[in-house]
């Protein structure tokens, strides 16, 4: 049997539509752990999305798009999230600012909002034989849900939670405008993130050692 | 790059000077760095002053203009200036003050060597703001005259207080050159983005009403703050005691009369005039400006205080004048308009001549006894009799007596108010206005009199007050050479009234672009109301003649053969003291009770009493105005904004999901715009 | 103006300042007389302002150890001015003698000269009295200079000029028109300011001797001999002339328009009869009323300025 | 040929700090600069390369320097230079101190290299993506550098710069996505389809609404990067905590860099919109980011965040000179940014001094620094005059050029309000100047030895300033003409 355009534009559909219920999960949730372990899983429903694009149109590049994607979001970076939970003391985001239900629900609207709104025809509409309606709302409302996540968080490690959720919904994104960026770019972004992450380690050990917590309540000294 | 349009005789001469006045005043910032020549500096300094002196009046003379232009940044020529008779007047007046200025100092040491190059590069300044005749370098020249002034008022080591009143100065001054900037901008954006003056002029008359008005506004704003005209007025009482005398007699003298002429070149040359109500404004401050400023000067007891509020009440006289003036250009009365410009013009030059005299004497007084203080002088008269004499022709200028030069510009200013207020052209509520300013400017005349027999009298008469006025020297003889030559400028002026007053008139007219004289509009002989009546005229020299052969024959015939008989001065009885004397706060009393009202006195009266007995060891007595501008307005206002900041610092209030929150609802809110 | 001719100009100033310079003192005497009648006292003779000049005149003068060349010379500069200002003003014809060589600043100028001149002559001798009168002098004048020059200022823009030659020319003129509203309010307020100005009640006591009450006497206090003679002739004078003033600037009726000896002999004499009614005036006032506290005068001296003014305003908002 | 020129000017840096990683003393010093000499004589070279070439290209194109990224390169390297210049000093007194550790003077120097080759990179690519990852590279090194020294403040600072720079130039990728499905659309996918060039030759066929919404990305990630308001809000902690040094690095140049990024969308807005969108977002967010600087320099403790505002203030102000357009606006903006740069350079350097002095930021503490230390107060007082537009700075001729090029473009209001700004902001700096540099001193540090290299750095570019101010050198001029040809002006 063969892949065809049809089939991968429906699992690039499927795939983005699951990446932002799993990102409504992650608003919801209060275990950092989980939500490190979510983000995971995202980022696999959009290699998977990916590749399926890739094997569609037969390009390469996108093909080796979809491995760097699985293997640096997909596996590198939350290991090296959950490698810096363990060694902080607190594992559950205790009292956000925005409670679990409540965010849960703040990012339900978002999702819905972002459907409404943003219509892929009037960016000039999808681009070759693979056409995903859906992508595009969906990638929005990734954005907007990790940004969610980022203001309404208070311990450090779940605030770059967030921030990668906002980072899959670029890359989603992506996908869904432009099946990628061209690959020198993609490999320049991933490197990136990566850097982020690692100095996102360095920075959480030195403020463990120093303020004894991760939470962002001992950084709001710096004001005026 | 110099050209001169039409090489009359001597004209030839005259980009030479501009030039040597340049370069001299370039050397002698130069020679000031070098420790072993430094002591050049003033004289070379004096020279380029005598040089601007000299351009100044030979412009005058002869008629031509001068233009010249040097190097460029961003395309933007930083020296761009062509010296009209406008620029030719202030020229003079600058040479005038600034020549005895650096002549006063010859042989003294400056407060520092930097001071010392500053000063100089300052006169340089004024020189190019009077020349100036594109946006640019007007103002190039200009914040570099504030910048160097305000250094030269703060010096390398201020005391809290000076440098409290340099950021005064430098604050205001800045605003106030933002607003010139705005002003100039709008004016060449309605010039198809011309950054010269002449361009201006010739678009002036396309202006839109609203641009107009905004710009004269601004301009107004801007120039009036430089020139310390009520309110803007607040730094100058703060900045010119804090400089060096010298370089208070060139700030008072010369520097606030930018300001003026900053607001003749933009209003009346390049926009011709402004609306009906500018001139009745400009009016009106001008009057405040002169009552307040010498009302505040006599309730001052320090001489360099005292002599900074009456710069704010010389400027004032000065701006009734030119608001008559613009008020009788905008009804057309061109005639009367130009003999109100013409007394502008002239009260600054007598102003630059007398001003600086009495700064130069108030530093002589403060070089002797070391004392700023009136209170505690006294008796100098005996110790330093030339300074008294040339401070009292001073004095006498400043207070408007004929045959000195204040009368003469005084009595022009009254002529135009006369006429403005007799007029047919000029509808009757300003005609009003007009008639309420000639009382203004009588009171004030007559409030200079009394503030200026306080002044010399508590100075230089009487016995004095303190060891150290009693200790008191007769000040260096480059000093008294400078205020003789400024005290001959003040005579000199008043009785020659009749040809400068003529020559002025005729720059009057060529810069309201208006021809020739059509009425008899000559001085002596101008009439308030061409045609009705006889003319009103001033004979400066007959008059002045006539009074010192009065005084001749009277002093000849009661002159006695026998010697007076030596007695102590009466008081009732016992032997005088120093302390039976009116003091300087004593003087001022009855007129600030007079005018309690508005001066807000706080008196203070601290009584110690020998114990035990009811008989008083000590009495301290204190007595302060209230500056109703600063205390009811000025300072509230600046609590005010510093609680609004400190509000708007609650911003960045420290939390990381604030400033995610303000980058998400930003983007929303483009999002939002664009759609 | 028909074209002036030397000797016509040299004559009138010198019958003028005879004239000034002869009358002045019998003017004062005049006052003192009336008052002293009303006071129920006989009074000095006539004469005796005169014989008082005099007197000083001969006297070895005093001088204060501590006072220098300004209370040496300032009398000159006193007397010297307001002889000038005499030559300046109308008297006997409408014109003055010195055609077009100052108006009435000039006067008002050289009055004020000559108060400068006298008050920093009275602070010389370091006296508590002189500076005590010059201070309260200074004061009491800038509250009257205002109401002094608007009222001159309403005549002068009805004459349509400020000479005062050409403003009496003008009043002579317009006949009895001359006395509205507005002219009349000027004129009120310059009769303030000629008690003002000359020291009678209740603004000052001219014939009073406690030191401490004393305004333009203090300030003669350190002098003696000439110099007194001189300062006391020097204010008798400036009355004449202040009157004179009054009469051509509000009351020129009388005073010749033509120069024939006729016209000048009858104007003359209207003019002594003019000054001779305003100094009654002033008698009956020092008589009458009495002297007031120095903290009241700006009441009576700001009531000249706004009077001066409403005069203006009548003329020019509502003509 | 360029090839290796531009291969030694980004790998230099690199492997020396690689080197330098773990040395410590004078020999890390010693590789540093040798490294940053190595760079800075190739960048050197290709900036005056591009004059008379007009454009300088590397692989393939891959590479290409017109006028204005050769002029943003060579400020990179002069301010990188006095930052290098001044770090022994500073870092030697870090180590002193105790604030840093020893052996981190070896990241300290490999981090500050990276620092400026990631720098370096940015004006050198032509592909709007790479772009994008050289400036988020720059923002994880500088994260680093900003928190070197482990106090809480430092690492807050750095946290927060790190998120905030991460989730802001999140969006400027948005933007490149938005421009590449734009362009895509028209050329179809090719390598070059984000190369700026191309995109600029072809920017009337590419789709508004992609490229609307593009601009609007760009705007708010890279004007995170530039410091715009609201997006500022980490520029103020970053620049006050990072080593002095470094500050004069983010201050003077990473603005920059992030300013010339926005540029180039900008230029791509107004060639495929026309100028009026892109214009008027720039002109509102500089206004407002003016007036949000200034009761925060009105009111202020510390003396490198009132320094940090004051940065804000001059981006919102390049930033309207940019929306203004025309020819003398740009003109102004041309010379204001080198300027700006080098004073700011200078100023957080001798900041660093005085701080180091009196062992304290705060402006309450650092007063009369006209006896306790005459070089540094000196140059930081005549830096905020230079700063504050008094002649003969040059930023009086480019603030003169920006206000009157804007109302003469008809932005009345806007210019109008960015004259009283500017005056107010000046008035703020005077008054905490006057105070630092006459104010009563507290209990003070002796002096610190005045070595003359230091009197140098410090006096040398505002000197030069200052001679900007009354006179432009002749191929000075021309570069600045060809830059505002390349901003826009052309036509005008």
């Amino acid at each position: 049997m063969t892949f065809t355009a049809v089939d991968a534009a429906r699992l690039l559909d499927a795939c983005s539509t699951s990446i932002v219920l799993i990102g409504v999960l992650i608003a919801g949730t209060r275990s950092i752990g989980r939500a490190i372990w979510l983000v995971a899983a995202q980022a696999i429903l959009l290699s998977a999305a990916v590749a399926g694009v890739g094997l569609a149109t037969g390009s390469n590049h996108l093909l080796l798009g979809s491995l760097v994607t699985l293997s640096s979001r997909g596996i590198v970076v939350p290991l090296a999230l959950g490698h810096i939970l363990r060694g902080s003391p607190v594992r559950q985001e205790r009292n956000p600012y925005l409670g679990p239900r409540l965010s849960l629900i703040a990012a339900i609207a978002i999702v819905f909002v972002a459907f409404m709104a943003v219509d892929s025809a009037a960016l000039g509409g999808s681009l070759g034989p693979v056409s995903a309606p859906r992508a595009l709302p969906a990638s929005v409302a990734e954005v907007l849900t990790g940004l969610l996540i980022a203001m309404t968080r208070r311990k450090g490690l779940s605030i770059v939670v967030g921030l990668l959720v906002f980072e899959n919904g670029l890359a989603l994104t992506a996908f869904s405008l432009t099946y990628g960026m061209p690959f020198l770019v993609e490999l320049g972004a991933t490197f990136d993130l990566l850097m982020v992450v690692a100095v996102v380690g360095v920075y959480t050990r030195r403020m463990l050692t120093v303020c004894g917590s991760l939470s962002t309540d001992q950084l709001r000294n710096l004001r005026g | 790059m110099i050209v001169t349009p039409d090489g009359a005789l001597g004209a030839s001469l005259l980009p030479a000077f501009w030039v040597a006045a340049l370069a001299l005043f370039v050397l002698a910032a130069a020679v000031a760095c070098v420790p072993r020549v430094s002591a050049l500096s003033p004289t070379l300094s004096t020279a380029g002053s005598v040089c601007a002196l000299a351009l100044g009046c030979g412009l005058l003379l002869s008629g031509v203009s001068l233009t010249a232009s040097g190097s460029h940044v961003l395309g933007l020529a930083t020296i761009s200036v062509r010296y009209d008779g406008l620029s030719a007047v202030f020229l003079a007046a600058f040479g005038l003050s600034a020549a005895a200025a650096s002549l006063s100092v010859v042989g003294e040491r400056p407060r520092s060597r930097p001071e010392g190059a500053a000063f100089p590069l300052f006169l340089a300044s004024i020189v190019l703001v009077l020349g100036a005749n594109a946006a640019f370098s007007f103002l190039l020249a200009w914040e570099s005259m504030t910048l160097l002034s305000a250094f030269l008022v703060v010096g390398l080591r201020p005391t809290r207080a000076v440098v409290s009143a340099g950021n005064v100065y430098l604050a205001m001054t800045h605003v106030a050159t933002a607003a010139i900037l705005v002003a100039f901008a709008l004016l060449a954006a309605s010039s198809g983005g011309a950054l010269d003056f002449v361009a201006w002029h010739a678009a002036a008359p396309g202006l839109a009403p609203v641009t107009r008005d905004v710009i004269l506004v601004l301009v107004s704003a801007g120039f009036l703050t430089k020139a310390g005209a009520m309110p803007f007025h607040v730094w100058l009482p703060r900045a010119h005691p804090a400089a060096p005398s010298h370089v208070s007699a060139v700030m008072s003298g010369v520097m606030i009369k930018t300001g003026i002429y900053g607001l003749i070149r933009v209003i009346v040359d390049i926009m011709g005039g402004g609306p009906d109500g500018l001139g009745l404004l400009i009016l009106g401050v001008g009057a405040v400006s002169a009552v307040m400023g010498v009302l505040y000067a006599l309730m001052q007891h320090d001489m360099k205080r005292l002599l900074a509020f009456h710069s704010i009440e010389n400027i004032g006289i000065i701006l009734i004048g030119l608001g008559t003036a613009l008020l009788l250009q905008a009804r057309g009365a061109t005639d009367l308009a130009a003999l109100a410009l013409a007394a502008a013009m002239f009260h600054s030059v007598n102003h630059a001549a007398f001003k600086s005299l009495l700064f130069l004497g108030a530093g002589a007084v403060v070089h002797a006894t070391g004392l700023h203080d009136l209170n505690h002088l006294g008796g100098l008269g005996r110790k330093m009799p030339a300074t008294m004499l040339v401070f009292g022709v001073g004095a006498a200028a400043i207070s408007g007596l004929p045959p000195l030069n204040g009368f003469a510009s005084e009595w022009l200013t009254f002529q135009g108010l006369f006429g403005a207020a007799g007029s047919g052209a000029v509808e009757p509520l300003a005609r009003f206005g007009a008639a309420a300013a000639v009382g203004a400017l009588a009171l004030t005349t007559a409030l200079a009199v009394a503030c200026f027999v306080k002044a010399t009298g508590v100075t230089f008469l009487g016995l004095p007050r303190s060891a150290a006025a009693a200790a008191a020297s007769e000040t260096t003889p480059p000093a008294r050479f400078a205020m003789g030559f400024l005290a001959a400028v003040c005579v000199v002026l008043g009785l020659a009234a009749g040809p400068v007053a003529s020559a002025l008139l005729t720059v009057a007219r060529s810069t309201m672009h208006a021809g020739a004289a059509t009425a008899t509009a000559t001085v002596p002989a101008v009439t308030s109301t061409p045609g009705s009546g006889q003319a009103a005229t001033y004979a400066a020299l007959t008059v002045g003649l006539l009074v010192a052969a009065a005084i001749a024959v009277v002093a000849a015939a009661s002159r006695r053969r026998t010697t007076a008989r030596r007695v102590d001065t009466w008081t009732c009885g016992i032997a005088p003291k120093p302390a039976f004397q009116y003091t300087a706060t004593s003087y001022a009393k009855p007129i600030q009770l007079f005018f309690r009202r508005i001066l807000v006195p706080e008196r203070e009266v601290h009584v110690e009493y020998v114990p035990g007995t009811r008989f008083p060891s000590s009495i301290r007595y204190r007595s302060e105005i209230t500056l109703l501008l600063e205390e009811r307005v000025l300072k509230p206002a600046h609590g005010l904004s510093l609680q609004a900041a400190d509000f708007a610092r609650k911003l960045q209030a420290g939390a990381i999901q604030l400033y995610i929150a303000y980058i998400v609802l930003a983007v929303l809110a483009l999002l939002l715009w664009a759609r | 103006m028909s074209a002036i001719e030397p000797t016509t100009t040299v004559f009138l100033a010198v019958l003028q300042l005879a004239a000034f310079v002869l009358f002045a003192p019998f003017l004062t005497a005049t006052i003192r007389r009336t008052k002293a009648l009303l006071q129920s006292r006989r009074g000095p003779g006539l004469l005796q302002p005169y014989r008082d000049l005099a007197k000083w005149w001969g006297k070895l003068p005093l001088e204060s150890n501590v006072s220098g060349p300004v209370a040496r010379y300032a009398p000159a500069f006193v007397l010297g001015a307001i002889l000038t200002a005499a030559l300046l003003v109308p008297l006997a014809t409408s014109r003055t003698p010195l055609v077009s060589w100052g108006d009435l600043l000039v006067v008002v100028g050289l009055f004020a000269a000559a108060r400068f001149a006298l008050a920093l002559a009275a602070m010389d001798a370091g006296s508590a009295f002189g500076g005590m009168g010059s201070s309260r002098d200074v004061a009491i004048s800038a509250l009257a200079e205002p109401g002094l020059v608007l009222a001159l200022a309403g005549a002068a823009i009805a004459a349509g000029s400020s000479d005062l030659g050409a403003i009496s020319a003008f009043g002579i003129g317009r006949g009895l028109d001359l006395l509205d509203p507005a002219h009349l309010l000027a004129a009120a307020a310059f009769g303030i300011v000629i008690i003002a100005e000359t020291g009678h009640h209740p603004v000052d006591n001219p014939d009073t001797h406690l030191e401490l009450t004393m305004i333009h006497e203090g300030m003669l206090l350190e002098a003696s001999g000439r110099s007194l003679a001189t300062l006391v002739f020097a204010s008798e004078l400036k009355l004449a002339v202040l009157a004179a003033i009054f009469s051509a600037a509000f009351f020129p009726f009388g005073a010749a328009t033509e120069l024939a000896p006729g016209p000048i002999a009858l104007g003359l004499v209207l003019g002594f009869v003019k000054m001779l009614v305003i100094g009654q005036a002033l008698a009956l006032l020092d008589a009458s009323v009495a002297r007031a506290r120095i903290l009241t005068l700006p009441d009576l001296l700001g009531l000249a300025s706004v009077l001066a003014l409403a005069g203006l305003g009548i003329q020019v908002l509502l003509p | 040929m360029n090839d290796w020129v531009v291969g030694v000017l980004l790998l230099a840096p690199i492997i020396g700090g690689l080197i330098a990683w773990p040395l410590h003393g004078r020999l890390v010093e010693f590789v540093a600069i040798a490294a940053f000499c190595v760079a800075a004589s190739a960048g050197l070279g290709l900036a005056t390369a591009v004059p008379g070439a007009g454009r300088v290209t590397a692989f393939h194109g891959g590479v290409s320097i017109d006028a204005l990224g050769a002029y943003v390169l060579g400020l990179t390297v002069i301010v990188a230079a006095l930052a290098l210049w001044a770090s022994p000093r500073y870092i030697r007194h870090e180590l002193a101190a105790g604030d840093l550790r020893p052996g981190d003077e070896g990241h300290y120097y490999a981090l500050f290299l990276w620092f400026v080759a990631t720098l370096i990179a940015v004006p050198l690519v032509d592909n709007l993506g790479l772009l994008w990852v050289a400036i988020e590279a720059t923002t994880v090194v500088s994260a680093l550098l900003v928190g070197i020294n482990r106090s809480p403040d430092a690492i807050e600072a750095a946290w927060k710069y790190l998120i905030l720079g991460t989730i802001g130039v999140g969006f400027a990728l948005f933007a490149t996505l938005l421009a590449y499905a734009s362009s895509v659309h028209v050329l179809g996918e090719s390598s070059d389809a984000l190369n700026w060039t191309r995109l600029m030759s072809i920017a009337p066929h590419l789709n508004p609404n992609l490229l609307r919404l593009s601009f609007i990305f760009a705007l708010a990630g890279y004007g995170t990067k530039v410091g715009l308001v609201p997006f500022h809000t980490w520029l103020p902690d970053a620049h006050s905590q990072a080593p002095s040094p470094v500050s004069a690095l983010l201050s003077g140049v990473s603005l920059i860099a992030a300013l010339y990024a926005l540029i180039r969308f900008h230029l791509v807005a107004m060639a495929g919109l026309g100028s009026s969108f892109s214009s008027t977002l720039l002109v509102v967010f500089g206004l407002l980011s003016m007036a949000v600087a200034l009761p925060f320099m009105i009111r202020q403790e510390d003396l490198k965040r009132l320094l940090a505002y004051s940065s804000v203030e001059h981006m919102g102000l390049l930033a309207m000179g940019i929306g203004f357009g025309g020819p003398l606006a740009l003109l102004g903006v041309a010379l204001h940014i080198g300027l700006h740069a080098i004073t700011k350079a200078t100023l957080f350097l001798s900041a660093g001094e005085l701080a180091q002095q009196y062992g304290s930021r705060r402006l309450s503490a650092i007063r009369g620094t006209f006896r306790a230390a005459p070089v540094a107060g000196g140059a930081l007082g005549g830096g905020l005059l230079m700063l504050g537009g008094l002649p003969p700075s040059g930023m009086f001729v480019t603030e003169f050029a920006i206000v009157v090029g804007g109302i003469t473009r008809g932005y009345w209001w806007a210019a109008a309000l960015a004259a009283l700004l500017l005056a107010c902001c000046f008035v703020a700096l005077a008054v905490h100047g006057s105070r630092i540099v006459w104010g009563h001193a507290g209990p003070v540090e002796a002096a610190r030895g005045i070595d003359g290299a230091m009197a140098l750095r410090l006096a040398a570019p505002l000197l030069v300033v200052a001679a900007l101010g009354l006179w432009t050198p002749g191929p000075l001029a021309a570069a600045l003409d060809s830059i505002r040809a390349i901003l826009g002006a052309t036509g005008v």
